[in-house]
């Protein structure tokens, strides 16, 4: 946890960023309305459970989502190049976009194993980014490449550079996905849940990677889990995402001390008491978010709620409010109900 | 990847011995023999043969021996002199015969092997890339129109319509001021014309099915998450669709290419006779009606060969396409 | 602590839907398969009931409508106001000159189209007899005259209705590729299975097999298994025989995937807990492979139906499918083979649009299948 | 042959005419083509022709004086005959009215009684490679090539007397020969202008090849052969028949005919996509203008696969001339290129397409009985009705037939040519149970003892029969005959036809009925031939009653020498026919139709499609010229 590092300087900016996804049945608002910021340096925990549209704010910021998405709001980016620009702004088959892809904002994925294309040495695919924005001299991108490689803990990396993805090991080949990420000094780095595929002594080296990198590199990290542990480890700071939403949003040590949301409390609960039952249930399949639809007016967290209010919460739309420390929080419960009758209603679809 | 190339020559071997075994009995299953369709063509012109003639006339061929010693015997002329044997209906040997037409049906095979991959490779990466466009429907449809359409119907329907509004009929490759004079550098342009017909009524026969099978492959590569890292790394779309997408995307398009070669060989031999190409598939189905068992049974073998030959191909080009199967194979 | 309540699923029937409904839940959001299967549906049906739709019987040959134009249909009588639709008995002569035979209208008579008309005797679905009829022609007494003619699309050049011809012909070219497609199906999974799932000489064996079968081009094949077929046969065992060389060459592709399917399944966890379990072989087989790959297999048996029907036609085209009396597709496609046909008759064409809607059809339904079938899509 | 009783007493009478060079304008001197003149290789045209008096003219007096050059194109489907026979030249031929007439001979003589023929030959004949021709020609083509079957035809028929002995060909000079006979032959020219037709090869080319096949010689006969035309054979009996017989489709074999095989590469192979007939520049005929013949400097011919490619390179204009089938044509008449039809009449009894033939000689017991019972045939015959059928099988331009001679050829009668034609689906039924069949249960006669009858017929696939079949099935469905149809290739119908297990058949491989029985009975006998399809395997050993008594007459014929008793026994023959109807057909004859390029001058107009006529070779087309 770099605090000394962390200034004041805002990298990325997210504003009232929405995401809908066009389905068969309709359309289906995954991201409803998400701020954050990223400082330079600091590392940003964004945590939430499957599809609570984590994975769909961290592929907007690239403009990499399916063509079936699209992202409204803004995403501001301080870019070296370009000035600070609203990345939603940008043609995203664009040249300029594709100047920050890899380059400054760069991407690990969850799954190494899928990551890579099989046809093509890993060499082959690290190189690929050095070669787009720093060097088109392929020797010097082989070398560019090999350092990060050994950085990053890839041993034999000579041998390893020639090698095809299915001759790595999973964890050898996240070490070999990050290394593709950090190739080219990125400013800001986006860590889609990069252990959720490993195995727990590899999680724990892969995790101590990163941080030392970070370091390292200078760089700011948006680390995004479903694993509250991970990112007492990781981040600076914590963001907790629900139904398209962020329901809390405080500086790491806070959100452990002081969870406040039932929902935050709920999940530190499962990561410190294992085996319960009834908290079990929460991540697991039957529990999920539920579809995003025809979602009923209010909380979207309402219907698990152990803490609703009925007439309010289901009524009512929380929005986040400052509670103080850098603490955000949206819940009626909370915070009580900030608009009062006539607020943001929004009637059910029943 | 020597070792794998051994191990598949190895078994061509046995495969090659079995299929000419089925060829050779199933060209000469039908009843009758190559004698029979003799004695009827040349009674249809009028002359008379005795029971005895026929007789002699089977001793003089060869054709009063099972098939199988017949068999035996023409392998072993194969083997030993290179000698396919001897072509009844033509009165020369069979090899002479298939040379007359080889070099063109492999030149057509050839090019309609290139066309069909040279338009629906482009064809299908458009239509995985705009999936749900007009574009994707409107070149389905048509291909969809290419594939059900009989060949033998498309070629007459096109000649009709190209002898409705020139008043020229294209029948075969060349002209017959072609065959007379030789080719020229001026018969080149109407040569080309000519071309067109049979490429586009032999080729459209396998064009959808290769076009769907790219569209599908293109889509499910797209789908994958490597695309993702590509496109995160900041890869332009080309560089996704070329470099990543379409090489997985060929895996199954180039095991499928012997598969192709099986296709033209018979869809160019019906087209073939609508179309009067001076190709082996006329000479193919003339023998197998005459019983000219053994032309019909070297055409047959050197269609069988070629595609194992292609199939043989493929494979290593696919061990070569893809680490995976070239590391399985090592390994 | 109950810090959450359990959450209620509004849509329960969604998660606990089985892989078929959910298939077809799919296959209904897919516009084109669903028009694809509504289209099919309608050509089946139409030749299950051929033999009430279809106006006029296979043989019910004219030599006053050979090789006739669709007949026109009057919707205003002479006086240009609307009229019960009618038409006019043709009349023919034979102009030595020049050779044609000109056909015109004999507008002394009109005849109407009616509906539920008697005709040639048949029994529905093979059991009921009935001379019934959708539609025909009355004259202006009311009474039924079969002499005067409507074909919706042209008469063929024994002056049967080739509309009639064309339900007929859907009877063998719409069931042909299901049967063969049947028997394809159960030979590639019977010896893709065994060789996939046993792997060693018995699939080097089949696999040698496939590989002879895939190369030898069809034409031969074809003629050497159709000159096999013995003189005087019926038209049922004519058929048979078809199907049975078309599935002979077909089976060879599927017997591949399911083959690769069973080594990639071979290998999964459940099939080695099963066999550890001591499940019989085949047991496994039915029960947990086949399942495994069943809708992947319908999507290729519906994308290779098409092939089938394609199939008939060359093999027709060849001499060596049905022959008459008896109609397919193929047969009505090899009558237009030669140029007098396409030239002076173009309306004998028509048969190959419902080949074409045929294939397109299963086309995109078995698009649809598939996309249905990929839950991750 | 409706003269030919006269012909042949004017022939008796006087020893024959030479050519007639009367037509000839006094004086006149001789030209050739521009195409010879220009290649200035072959010297003067005077010199390549015969002796002025022995240059015969082509006079016939629908012709008119043509000009030299252009191609003549034609399609082909790389059938031989269809190149050999219109250019084909026998030593006497059949001109338009029917008679014979000398053609290569100048003429013959006749002792008499009519055992030695003395053939006269044409002074200063050359064949095409400038080689002379003379009577050593004839004379060993039959005493080294026929009597030694080196061409595997052998003696043909007409060479053979009375006890079927050869006849002895002997030299009598350069331009005589004879031909002596043990037992009076009065047929002698008319039979060799039907059966052998040539009776002559080039010995300076072929000596030495069919010496060594006599003298078992192989090897070195077909190291002879190859070095003649360039074709490896397989064996000498295959080279034998096809550089003797086939000779016209061999490059490099000298013949007399006006047009050779090309013997450039690329153009020389009938088995080719292209291959041409050059003018011969020693060719013997000229017209009455002295111009040497032909007009047409080559004949070229673009292979083709099937009748509807020939039909489109005539509606384009690629090619000059082709027969073809009515329904084309108005097809033809509406394309852009002038093409002008002919129609020619033909010698079928009813239409080929429409003959249907029963194997009186079936193994089958029950259907022995059947197809022998005369009632039998009868029913089949009226159970169909033919002005229906007529019209659906020809669109209304023919009308129904009966297999018989069709009017204008010998044998013709109107009541035999409407025989059994009358429709009556009763009458028909009546006359099938009493030749003993019995209707069953289904609706379907059964034979007397109760197994079922079904008629099975065959045909040769490809020509129709199919369709023909699937009309007329009807109507013997509908009288209570149960039949299936089965059409296959050629070589299967041949084999089950030796085989004898062809019960009956539609559109034979060889239909009954010529344009006369006495010039070629073949046709009209059964178990003469492999050809004649429609007897099995039948011969005098097995045949009864009337067939018997037909298969005597063709014997008789076959040795009887007097005109006029050889025309009582044909018209013996046809009354068999016409009393037994052994085969019926629905439709009467259809015409042949010629479709010729308005360019093509000098066509006969109305001529007789038939083999003895040579088909299309009654035609001359050394006369055809081009007039764009």
């Amino acid at each position: 946890m770099n605090n000394e590092t962390a200034s004041k300087e805002t990298i990325l900016e997210i504003r009232d960023l929405k995401v809908n996804i066009k389905t068969d049945e309709g359309t289906l608002t995954a991201v409803r309305g998400v701020n954050l910021t990223i400082k330079k340096g600091e590392t940003l925990g964004l945590v939430g459970e499957s599809g609570c549209g984590k994975s769909l704010t961290s592929k907007a910021i690239l403009g990499i989502n399916d063509k079936k998405c699209k992202a409204e709001g803004e995403i501001i980016f301080d870019a070296e190049n370009l000035g600070r620009v609203n990345l939603l702004s940008l043609n995203p088959r664009g040249k300029e976009i594709r100047s920050v892809r890899g380059k400054q904002i760069s991407m690990i994925f969850q799954e190494p194993m899928v990551a890579f294309s099989p046809m093509y040495t890993i060499g082959n695919q690290i190189n690929e980014a050095t070669l787009l924005h720093i060097t088109r001299d392929k020797k010097k991108a082989r070398e560019i490449s090999l350092d990060v490689m050994k950085k990053v803990g890839i041993a034999n990396a000579e041998k390893r550079y020639d090698q095809y993805p299915h001759e790595f090991s999973g964890g050898m080949l996240q070490r070999a996905l990050i290394a593709m990420a950090l190739v080219c000094s990125p400013r800001l780095l986006i860590a889609d849940e990069p252990t959720t595929a490993l195995d727990v002594t590899i999680q724990a080296q892969i995790l101590e990677l990163m941080k030392s990198l970070q370091k390292d590199f200078g760089m700011s990290i948006l680390f995004i889990t479903h694993d509250l542990g991970t990112v007492a480890r990781m981040c600076d700071r914590v963001a907790v995402m629900y139904l398209g939403r962020i329901v809390e949003s405080a500086p790491a040590v806070e959100i452990y001390k002081n969870p406040q949301h039932p929902y935050t409390r709920g999940l530190i609960g499962s990561v410190h008491k294992i085996g319960t039952k009834a908290q079990e249930r929460l991540f697991s399949s039957e529990g999920t978010v539920p579809l995003a639809l025809n979602l009923p007016a209010g909380c979207g967290f309402y219907d698990r709620c152990s803490r609703r209010i009925d007439g309010v919460c289901n009524v009512y739309d929380p929005q986040l409010v400052d509670i103080g420390q850098e603490h955000q929080i949206a819940c009626f419960a909370c915070t009580g109900c900030p608009y009062g009758k006539g607020g943001k209603e929004e009637k059910a679809n029943e | 990847m020597l070792k794998y190339i051994g191990k598949r020559m190895l078994l061509f071997i046995p495969t090659l011995i079995i299929i000419s075994v089925v060829i050779f009995f199933i060209i000469q299953l039908p009843p009758g023999d190559y004698v029979t369709s003799y004695v009827a063509a040349l009674s249809a012109e009028g002359e008379t043969f005795t029971a005895e003639d026929i007789a002699q006339l089977r001793l003089q061929f060869g054709l009063d021996d099972p098939w199988f010693v017949q068999y035996f015997n023409w392998v072993k002329n194969i083997v030993t002199r290179g000698d396919f044997g001897y072509s009844f209906e033509y009165g020369r040997s069979v090899w002479s015969v298939i040379m007359d037409r080889l070099y063109l049906t492999l030149a057509v095979s050839f090019v309609i092997l290139v066309f069909q991959y040279g338009v629906s490779l482009p064809i299908g990466i458009y239509c995985a890339n705009h999936q749900y466009s007009v574009g994707d429907y409107a070149l389905s449809f048509i291909g969809f129109i290419g594939t059900a359409t009989p060949n033998f119907l498309l070629a007459i329907i096109i000649m009709y319509v190209v002898y409705v509004n020139t008043g020229e009929v294209y029948l075969g490759l060349f002209s017959t001021e072609m065959l007379q004079n030789g080719m020229r550098w001026e018969y080149v342009p109407e040569f080309l014309g000519r071309c067109l017909i049979p490429l586009i009524v032999i080729g459209t026969s396998g064009t959808c099915g290769i076009i769907r099978t790219v569209r599908a492959q293109m889509l499910d590569e797209q789908a994958r998450q490597y695309t993702l890292t590509a496109r995160a790394k900041g890869c332009s779309e080309a560089t996704i669709t070329y470099k990543y997408c379409l090489r997985a995307a060929l895996n199954p398009v180039v095991s499928g290419m012997a598969g192709s070669l099986r296709t033209i060989f018979s869809g160019s031999t019906v087209s073939a006779i609508v179309m009067n190409l001076a190709i082996q598939g006329p000479v193919l189905l003339t023998a197998l009606k005459s019983q000219d068992m053994y032309l019909a049974g070297t055409i047959v073998l050197i269609q069988a060969v070629l595609v194992l030959v292609g199939t043989l191909l493929s494979d290593i080009a696919l061990a070569w396409l893809d680490p995976r199967i070239r590391f399985a194979e090592r390994g | 602590m109950a810090l959450f309540k359990k959450k209620t699923v509004t849509d329960e029937s969604y998660y606990l839907a089985s892989q078929w409904s959910l298939m077809w839940r799919k296959l209904k959001k897919h516009k084109l398969a669903r028009f694809s299967l509504g289209l099919l549906l309608i050509l089946y049906l139409s030749a299950l009931f051929a033999d009430f739709i279809a106006p006029y019987g296979l043989e019910e040959f004219s030599s006053l409508y050979k090789n006739t134009a669709p007949t026109r249909v009057y919707w205003t009588d002479e006086d240009g106001h609307l009229s019960r639709p009618y038409v006019y008995k043709l009349q023919k002569i034979n102009d030595k000159k020049t050779f044609k035979v000109i056909v015109s209208e004999d507008t002394s008579e009109k005849y109407y189209i009616s509906f539920f008309v008697p005709g040639i005797e048949y029994k529905l679905f093979g059991l009921i007899p009935t001379d019934m009829h959708l539609y025909g022609l009355v004259n202006e007494q009311g009474e039924v005259d079969r002499s005067a003619r409507i074909n919706i699309f042209g008469a063929d050049s024994t002056g049967a209705d080739i509309f009639s011809r064309i339900l007929f012909g859907g009877r063998v070219s719409l069931t042909i590729p299901f049967v063969s497609a049947a028997i394809s199906f159960f030979l590639g999974i019977l010896l893709g299975g065994i060789s996939g799932y046993f792997g060693g000489v018995v699939d080097n064996v089949i696999q040698r097999i496939i590989e002879v079968l895939s190369a030898i081009p069809s034409i031969p094949l074809w003629m050497a298994l159709s000159a096999a077929i013995p003189p005087g046969i019926s038209v049922s065992a004519m058929y048979l025989y078809i199907t049975i060389i078309l599935s002979f060459i077909g089976w060879t592709g599927l017997a591949r995937v399911v083959r690769g399917k069973f080594i990639a399944l071979r290998k999964e966890d459940y099939v080695m807990a099963a066999r550890l379990a001591g499940v019989s072989d085949f047991k496994i087989i039915v029960k947990h492979l086949v399942p495994g790959f069943l809708s992947y297999l319908i999507v290729d048996l519906t994308l290779g139906i098409p092939g089938s029907i394609l199939g008939e036609t060359s093999m027709s085209y060849l001499g060596l499918g049905m022959k008459a009396p008896a109609t397919s597709w193929g047969v009505l496609l090899k009558e237009t083979e030669d140029l007098v046909s396409v030239a002076q008759c173009p309306w004998k064409m028509i048969p190959l649009i419902f080949v074409i809607i045929t294939v397109l059809a299963f086309n995109f339904l078995g698009d649809g299948l598939r996309d249905a079938a990929d839950p991750y899509k | 042959m409706r003269n030919i009783k006269k012909w042949l007493s004017l022939a008796l009478a006087v020893m024959l005419c030479m050519s007639a060079t009367a037509a000839l304008a006094e004086g006149a001197t001789f030209t050739e083509a521009p195409f010879l003149t220009e290649a200035s290789v072959y010297g003067d045209v005077a010199d390549r022709l015969p002796v002025a008096s022995d240059v015969m003219v082509e006079d016939a007096s629908y012709l008119t004086i043509g000009t030299y050059g252009g191609e003549l194109r034609r399609s082909a489907g790389g059938g031989n005959w269809d190149a050999g026979k219109p250019i084909e030249e026998g030593l006497f031929r059949f001109n338009v009215s029917g008679a014979v007439e000398p053609n290569v001979a100048k003429g013959y003589a006749i002792n008499d009684d009519a055992t030695v023929y003395t053939i006269y030959l044409r002074e200063g004949m050359k064949w095409s490679d400038g080689e002379p021709f003379t009577a050593e020609d004839c004379v060993w083509f039959y005493n080294a090539v026929c009597l030694n079957k080196v061409d595997g035809k052998g003696v043909r028929n007409c060479h053979k007397d009375a006890n079927g002995d050869p006849a002895v060909v002997e030299k009598v000079d350069d331009t005589t020969f004879t031909v002596t006979f043990g037992t009076p032959k009065y047929d002698f020219i008319e039979a060799l202008t039907v059966d052998l037709k040539w009776h002559f090869a080039p010995k300076h080319i072929f000596e030495e090849m069919v010496q060594a096949v006599i003298d078992g010689k192989d090897e070195e006969a077909l190291a002879a052969g190859k070095a003649i035309c360039g074709t490896e054979f397989s064996d000498v009996a295959k080279m034998g028949k096809e550089l003797l017989y086939h000779f016209w489709n061999y490059p490099g074999v000298p013949t007399l005919n006006p047009y050779v095989l090309s013997t450039e590469e690329g153009k020389n192979s009938i088995k080719g996509e292209y291959y041409e007939f050059v003018r011969n520049p020693y060719y013997w005929k000229v017209d009455t203008a002295g111009q040497q013949l032909p007009y047409i400097d080559k004949i070229i011919y673009t292979t083709v696969s099937n009748v509807d490619q020939q039909l489109m390179l005539l509606l384009d204009g690629t090619v000059d001339y082709q027969t073809v089938a009515m329904e084309s044509i108005p097809t033809i008449l509406e394309s852009e290129t002038a093409i002008n039809i002919y129609e020619w009449s033909g010698g079928d009894w009813g239409d080929v397409g429409t003959q249907l033939h029963f194997n009186l000689n079936v193994a089958d017991e029950h259907l022995n009985a059947l197809f022998n019972n005369i009632d039998f045939r009868h029913a089949m015959s009226i159970c169909v009705d033919r002005e229906e059928f007529a019209g659906l099988y020809s669109d209304g331009w023919l009308s129904g037939g009966q297999a018989a001679p069709q009017k204008g050829n010998q044998g013709y009668s109107e009541e035999w040519a409407s025989k059994w034609t009358e429709y009556d689906v009763d009458g028909a039924r009546k006359l099938f149970e009493s030749a003993g069949l019995v209707m069953g249960t289904d609706g379907f006669y059964d034979f007397a003892d109760g197994t079922d009858f079904v008629l099975n017929i065959v045909s040769v696939a490809d020509n129709g029969a199919a369709d023909t079949y699937k009309i007329l099935e009807p109507y013997f469905r509908a009288a209570g005959i149960k039949c299936t149809f089965k059409d296959s290739d050629r070589s299967n119908i041949d084999n089950d036809l030796m085989a004898n297990a062809i019960e009956a058949m539609l559109f034979p491989v060889t239909g009954i009925g010529d344009i006369s029985i006495v010039l070629k009975p073949n046709s009209m006998v059964p178990g003469y031939a492999t050809n004649v399809a429609w007897y099995g395997t039948m011969d005098e050993t097995t045949a009864t009653g009337d067939l018997l008594k037909l298969i005597e007459l063709k014997k008789e014929l076959d040795v009887t020498v007097d005109p006029d008793k050889r025309e009582e026994i044909a018209l013996q023959m046809l009354k068999l026919h016409e009393e037994n109807m052994w085969t019926l057909a629905y439709v009467e004859a259809s015409s042949t139709y010629h479709a010729v390029n308005a360019r093509i001058k000098n066509f006969l107009e109305q001529g007789v499609w038939s083999d003895i006529y040579r088909d299309m070779g009654i035609a001359h087309v050394q006369c055809w010229y081009i007039e764009e």
